[in-house]
């Protein structure tokens, strides 16, 4: 039997070295990137020495970017598996949690169906940001040798690469409230920025399916 | 060059035969393009292959390796059967009216006098009728050519069997093609025309290579497109120098300026049998005595006096019977009879004919001194990269680095014979030094080496006068002065050639580089490029020899009476009213460039006519004493896959054979496609001084073959595939280049194959390659002996085998 | 955006100019843009080395180095054009492969040994003047046939030549470099002079 | 007025001297290549390669044609690469499409925007590269390298107005014996600076036929890059309003009283 107060561990070191890693890649990458994409911020460009230090802080985080993920992935296969299979296991009680969190999203009271341990719309987030990078390393790395690839890949490329970070930050802005301010998320938020323990009484609440697995029946 | 680039401009209509002038001579296309824009010039290119020069071309005309001859001569029965002669220069000009020994005769491939074991003529026939009670023997004529037996008449029954049919059977041209040319080459015979034949090394590297020049001269001739703007037979020099080296002489039969180097005939035992032996009765040559004496002069300083004949015994004299050119040259090497030897800038491994044997031949020598910008094939022959083995091979190797040609001073001499100054930009790279300082450190060594002996075999090392400026500056100065010539009794330079004596009062080094430098000051250095002649004459640009004049034998230009021929192609003419007749002067040849002529001399004056100057009967050979005829007839080459259709005689009879190891002939049954080498504007020569270069080296990388689709098909080759050419004397890996630029030829109904490989490749340098020289045979001219590079067998397969 | 082009030397070379926060060296860029690098560096007339065409091209050179070279454009043949030879002219000078000193290599030995130059002359000389004292003829006894009688006689004549010894080469040398050597062989008494003409 | 190339190809010779000089000027190194077939050795541009002679051989009705066409950077008077550049590093000066080095990032968009996809990435200075029809010598007024070295005269440098004409009137003369002759760049790509000379259709001288912005590239430019990053703003603004609705309008507050006191 564990305490209300107990904590019981919700994400591995690992997943929190990978998580946060990333979003320092991302963060740099974005800025860095918005130098390339666009003169409106050619402001930011001093930060990283003129354009030309973006477009070296951007190719050189972007080594980063695509090597940590693929490091985890061979350090620990295992629960990279195990993480999809989860994100990709959807019931009645995910779509559920989808319909009603609109509701949740301003503010009203909702009962949630209960949840494994990263609820549907963390799943989301599970799926598409794997996604996103993959296609933004792809399509980054085709721009980065363009020479050696088709012109029209290349073109393509570009498209695929902006839609990719710019559906990627729209989904970091959303991801980066519900993950830090909004209402019963600090929890999580802490245990990703700390040691990756949850209270069990939160998690009972939060992820009760997951809990439940945890922790066992009561 | 009878006349010079610039000139190109000038011309009706370009003849390139033996030459790919865009590629290998770009600035002939930079004016031959200027004459097509503003004069509606066409160009012909007539070539195996159809090369950049074709694709520029208004005609190309495909023609089998080996058969210039034939396709010249075609030309020539074409305008004589056409009457598109231009009469009156022929007339006059030639020696198309001079009738002929009645001993002279042509048969089956053979004039008269041959002897097969000698592979000689005795040519006592082929000469001028005369009367037998004139005393001066001079020639008999008929003005109106109807003499059978005057040159004319001859030239014309010679090139009757040239007719179209039998020459395209030859040449394998197409028959309306060929036509086509003959049309438009031939229509430059109207006074008002001039057509220029451009020719370089795929005219002059076969075995009868003379004799295609003199097919050339002789249809200029007929045409009366010497001596004009826009005529003249053109041969494209490939060097830089080769011209001025030439002109000094660094040939085995030359000394400077064409004078020849004496032999060991008994007629050459003193300098009165040289002088009896080397000037003509008639004619500018007659200056000879002035020239040698002048030259020995300038040699042997006071050393030189009348009584010891101006020192023309310390001349070497080759053995008369004996071959001291190149291939010679490199036989005697094989032979170990040559121990030493000394090359500057040349690298026979990859550029000399057989380059297997040449290689192997170096072996032999007990030292050689390389002076080079770079290392080359030639100065690593006993490496273990160029497959010797080194421990077996016991040369002692100098290599010394030459600095390059604007890290220096000095001038060179192009095409068009403008000798012009070169200034120079840096200091010598690292320890490098130029030539002059190491062949003027050399003399300076090799004197002190022999000062004091009293053994006469050394007394010419020690007279010889050597005592230069140490800086370089003025040493290549007082060189210049002693090349250009001084009075002696003055001590003032020359201002011209005219002034030399053969009384030991002057002193020339180089008699047609009389008027170089005198002394209103060194004329190669003139850099102004002011036109003032209308086309393109440039006479305030350097200087050009002889005497400054652009374009030879220009007195052509102007009619018997001295007018010129038309107003568009006018050089020269006499203005009667320009003589100084406190001189006796009647008046005086003046116009457009130099008068190729003795300005002074009237059209009227006895010799007034005669516009070749140079030569002894003063007017220009349609008949003349070559080694192998006296006029061109066509032979195969050595190694051809068909038989001579014209004759019995197959190959030229004059021809030297090399019986030697080493040098087999291939045959049409085991080798049945020709092979014949060029190259391309990427490289120069034999590589060195482009293959280590990066941006030429990435243009040109590797040495490639090209081919026609069919054979490439027949022998299951793919464009880029990785082939083997195999001569008897060797192979050669190459890539593949299946073009449609080469075709078949059908040769009297036999399909016939040709391929053409670079030859500038070897394993030294930045683009690396194998020597295409490693195919191609020790035969040489019957006249120069120039190796025919341009003309064997071969076969070629896919892979390395 | 439209501008003169002296505006935009002025304005690129200012954009260089900012100072890059993180340190980033961007001369390479620098280079790229090309600054007009003759400026005020006078061309030295030269004769192109490769081909008989003998165009002019004209080598600028600052502080000892070759900084461009380009055509003459002052030159009649050829008006400032090069072909893709003589507009490489630039590399036979910067390049690594070109050889700076000078080279020995010994009997039966498989490479070469840097030597100084006096060393080198000195034993070249050596060889030259053991090998022609070696292999000299002075004189030769031939036969002259009378043109008149048809009787043979023997002639002695002086030919004063070697044979042991070969020079080739000297189409790329300069005129007066070619006279010296013609001067010194010929005196030599070497008749094996042969060159790139004969082939 | 502007200035312009004219190359005529009905004049070149392809001694390739002009690809030599643009090396040699710009100080560009050689890079490895290999004889496959073809004289065209060099077969594309690349960071070190600025102009390269194509070489193209036919034969039609027993005639060989061999085209050489010398290819460099159009410099199109509505330059792609300009329009999408973020850097704003490529300009228009008197005709030359000119890059400044100093504002280039290396990012490439320009090269695949490019309907001639001439610009290149040069790895060791990380920047796109390409002629500039030589700016520094226009201006200080020398001809541009290559035009400068070309022997034949092939190759012309002016106003393009004035190489316009010309263009047309060597066309006229071409028509009669290439009845495919025409000028190349007058409209082509919203027309160019550097104009061509061709004896026929520009596919056989290794040009597009058409050439044109590709349809992704104007997509990307005309709505990925302005409209897409609203999406942004769209997630931060709804961010923004969840945390006020939850926070500060206090709507359901009592629902998450509990968690917020443990958070």
């Amino acid at each position: 039997m564990v305490k209300s107060d107990e904590k019981i561990l919700k994400c591995s070191g690992g997943a929190r070295f990978v998580h946060w890693s990333h979003t320092i890649c991302w963060f740099v990458m974005l800025f860095s990137g918005l130098v390339l994409f666009s003169g409106w911020f050619n402001w930011l460009a001093p930060v990283f020495g003129g354009a030309d230090g973006a477009d070296f802080i951007h190719k050189l985080f972007a080594i980063f970017f695509i090597a940590i993920p693929l490091i985890g992935l061979f350090v620990k296969p295992r629960s990279f598996i195990e993480w999809m299979k989860m994100a990709f296991r959807w019931g009645k009680d995910e779509f559920v949690f989808m319909m009603k969190f609109p509701f949740d999203f301003i503010g009203f009271k909702v009962n949630m169906p209960p949840q494994e341990r990263i609820n549907a719309g963390q799943k989301i987030n599970s799926i598409l940001f794997p996604l996103l990078g993959f296609f933004l390393a792809l399509s980054g790395t085709i721009m980065w040798f363009a020479d050696n690839f088709p012109v029209w890949l290349v073109q393509l490329a570009y498209i695929v690469h902006d839609c990719c970070w710019i559906i990627g930050t729209a989904q970091v802005c959303f991801h980066a409230y519900l993950g830090s301010l909004h209402p019963g998320s600090g929890e999580s938020f802490w245990a990703m920025f700390g040691d990756g323990k949850v209270r069990a009484s939160w998690a009972k609440h939060h992820h009760t399916k997951w809990y439940e697995e945890v922790v066992g029946r009561e | 060059m009878t006349n010079h680039w610039v000139d190109l401009r000038n011309t009706d209509c370009a003849l390139i035969i033996g030459s790919n002038a865009a590629e290998n001579h770009p600035m002939a296309f930079k004016w031959l393009t200027e004459a097509r824009e503003k004069r509606g010039a066409k160009i012909i290119s007539v070539d195996p292959r159809f090369t950049r020069t074709s694709a520029r071309a208004d005609i190309y005309a495909p023609m089998r390796s080996g058969t210039d001859v034939a396709f010249i001569g075609g030309l020539i029965n074409y305008v004589i059967q056409n009457n598109l002669y231009f009469h009156d220069y022929v007339v006059n000009y030639t020696n198309a009216a001079y009738i002929i020994d009645d001993g002279y005769e042509f048969k089956d491939g053979l004039f008269s006098g041959y002897d097969p074991e000698q592979r000689k003529y005795d040519q006592k026939t082929w000469a001028y009728k005369t009367d037998p009670a004139d005393p001066d023997k001079k020639p008999l004529k008929d003005p109106t050519l109807q003499n059978p037996r005057c040159v004319f008449q001859l030239l014309k029954k010679h090139f009757e069997r040239y007719d179209v049919d039998t020459v395209c059977k030859i040449t394998g041209t197409p028959k309306d093609v060929y036509l086509k040319v003959a049309e438009t080459f031939a229509a430059t015979g109207k006074p008002d025309k001039s057509g220029t034949i451009c020719y370089a090394m795929g005219t002059c590297q076969h075995s009868n290579a003379s004799q295609n020049i003199r097919a050339y001269s002789i249809l200029q001739l007929l045409l009366g497109n010497m001596g004009i703007p826009g005529g003249g037979i053109n041969a494209l020099r490939g060097e830089s120098n080769v011209q001025g080296s030439t002109d000094m002489g660094l040939l085995s039969h030359l000394l400077t300026a064409y004078l020849n180097a004496p032999t060991n005939d008994a007629a050459y035992k003193d300098l009165a049998g040289y002088i009896k032996k080397e000037t003509p009765k008639w004619g500018f040559k007659t200056n000879t005595p002035k020239w040698i004496i002048s030259m020995l002069k300038a040699w042997y300083g006071d050393a030189a006096t009348k009584e010891n004949d101006y020192c023309y015994q310390y001349l070497p004299k080759r053995d008369a019977k004996r071959n001291f050119t190149h291939i010679g040259l490199f036989e005697a090497m094989y032979e170990g009879k040559i121990k030493g030897v000394l090359i500057f800038g040349a690298n026979p491994v990859v550029g000399g004919p057989n380059a297997n044997k040449e290689a192997k031949a170096l072996e032999n020598l007990d030292w050689m001194v390389a002076v080079d910008l770079w290392e080359t094939e030639t100065s690593t022959f006993w490496s273990r990269e160029a497959g010797a083995d080194p421990s077996k091979i016991k040369t002692e190797v100098f290599f010394l680095p030459a600095c390059s040609s604007y890290e220096k001073q000095g001038t060179v001499s192009n095409s068009g014979r403008w000798i012009q100054f070169r200034w120079k930009a840096v200091d010598p790279l690292g320890e490098s030094r130029s030539d002059l300082e190491i062949l003027y450190e050399l003399g300076k060594r090799i004197k002190e080496a022999y000062a004091g002996s009293t053994d006469p075999k050394d007394k010419p090392l020690l007279d010889m006068t050597w005592d230069y400026p140490e800086e370089e500056e003025k040493l290549l100065d007082e060189v210049q002065r002693e090349i250009n010539g001084y009075d002696l009794t003055t001590k003032k330079l020359l201002p011209k050639f005219a002034d030399l004596k053969d009384d030991g009062t002057t002193s020339c080094g180089v008699w047609i580089y009389c008027g170089m430098y005198t002394e209103e000051g060194n004329k190669t250095q003139k850099r102004d490029n002011k036109d003032t002649t209308g086309i393109g004459q440039y006479p305030n640009w350097a200087f050009a020899w002889p005497v400054n004049r652009r374009i030879i034998y220009n007195r052509c230009s102007a009619d018997l009476s001295g007018n010129p021929w038309s107003e568009a192609k006018k050089v020269i003419w006499w203005d009667p009213t320009k003589g100084d007749p406190a001189k006796g002067e009647k008046g005086k040849w003046v116009g457009l460039d130099v008068p190729d002529f003795i300005a002074t001399v009237a059209p009227s004056d006895p010799d007034g006519s005669k516009p070749f100057i140079m030569h002894p009967d003063g007017v220009g050979g349609l008949f003349a004493k070559m080694a192998d005829g006296p006029f061109p007839e066509h032979y195969e080459p050595w190694e051809s896959p068909v038989q001579n259709i014209l004759s019995s005689i197959q190959f030229d009879p004059a021809a030297k054979i090399w019986q030697s190891p080493m040098n087999e002939q291939g045959t049409p049954d085991k080798y049945p496609i020709i092979g014949t080498t060029y190259r391309v504007v990427e490289h120069w020569q034999a590589g060195a001084m482009t293959r280590n270069l990066p941006w030429l080296a990435e243009l040109m990388p590797n040495v490639f073959v090209e081919m026609s689709e069919e054979l490439a098909k027949e022998k299951g080759i793919q464009n880029g595939d990785i082939v083997t050419v195999e001569s008897a004397r060797g192979k050669v890996t190459a890539v593949a280049c299946v073009t449609k630029r080469f075709k078949p030829f059908n040769i009297n109904g036999k399909i016939v194959h040709e391929i053409g490989i670079l030859w500038h490749y070897g394993y030294k340098g930045v683009a690396v390659g194998d020597p295409a020289n490693r195919l191609t045979p020790h035969i040489g001219d019957a006249n120069s002996n120039t190796p025919e590079y341009k003309a064997w067998l071969c076969d070629v397969y896919k892979g390395v085998k | 955006m439209r501008i003169t082009r002296r505006e935009f030397l002025k304005i690129s070379s200012a954009a260089i100019a900012t100072l890059p926060v993180l340190g980033f060296d961007l001369t390479p860029a620098m280079a790229q843009i090309g600054e007009f690098r003759i400026k005020n560096v006078k061309p030295v007339p030269t004769i192109c080395p490769y081909c008989g065409c003998g165009c002019g091209l004209v080598v600028y050179a600052a502080d000892g180095k070759v900084i461009a070279t380009e055509g003459d454009p002052d030159h009649p043949i050829n008006q400032g054009s090069t072909c893709a030879k003589g507009a490489a002219l630039y590399q036979i000078y910067d390049n690594p492969r070109r050889m700076r000193k000078p080279l020995y290599r010994a009997p039966y030995s498989d490479h070469w040994e840097e030597k100084d130059w006096g060393w080198v002359l000195d034993r070249i000389v050596e060889k030259i003047k053991a090998t022609r004292d070696k292999n000299f003829i002075t004189k030769e006894t031939v036969k002259v046939k009378d043109e008149k009688t048809g009787v043979e006689s023997d002639v002695e004549i002086n030919v004063n030549r070697t044979e042991a010894i070969a020079t080739l080469g000297g189409a790329a040398l300069d005129n007066e470099e070619c006279y010296l050597y013609t001067k010194l062989a010929r005196t030599l008494g070497v008749v094996y002079v042969e060159h790139q003409a004969r082939l | 007025m502007a200035k312009g190339y004219l190359v005529d190809t009905t004049k070149c010779i392809g001694c390739r001297g002009c690809v030599v000089a643009c090396k040699n000027w710009n100080q560009l190194p050689a890079e490895p290549t290999g004889f496959k077939g073809t004289y065209q050795t060099v077969a594309d541009f690349s960071g070190n390669t600025f102009t390269y002679i194509g070489f193209n051989e036919y034969e039609e009705n027993g005639q060989l044609k061999w085209y050489f066409t010398k290819r460099q950077c159009m410099h199109c008077l509505d330059p792609a690469c300009m329009k999408v550049c973020p850097q704003k590093a490529i300009s228009i000066v008197d005709g030359a499409v000119v890059r400044d080095y100093g504002k280039c990032a290396g990012c490439q968009y320009c090269a695949s925007a490019c309907p001639f996809h001439v610009p290149r990435y040069n790895t060791k200075i990380n920047k796109e590269t390409k002629c500039s029809m030589c700016a520094e010598r226009v201006a200080e007024g020398m001809l541009p390298a290559c035009v400068k070295a070309c022997v034949t005269g092939a190759l012309q440098f002016g106003e393009r107005d004035e190489l316009l004409a010309i263009a047309k009137e060597r066309v006229n003369a071409l028509k009669a014996e290439y009845p495919n002759a025409r000028v190349y760049g007058e409209n082509d790509a919203g027309g160019t600076s550097v104009l061509y000379v061709l004896a026929d259709v520009p596919s056989k001288y290794g040009l597009p036929e058409n050439p044109q912005v590709s349809a992704l590239t104007t997509a990307w430019q005309k709505y990925v890059k302005p409209y897409g990053p609203w999406l942004i703003a769209l997630t931060a603004a709804g961010s923004i309003l969840s945390f006020f609705s939850t926070r500060l309008l206090k709507v359901g507050q009592r629902a998450h009283e509990e968690e917020s006191l443990h958070g």
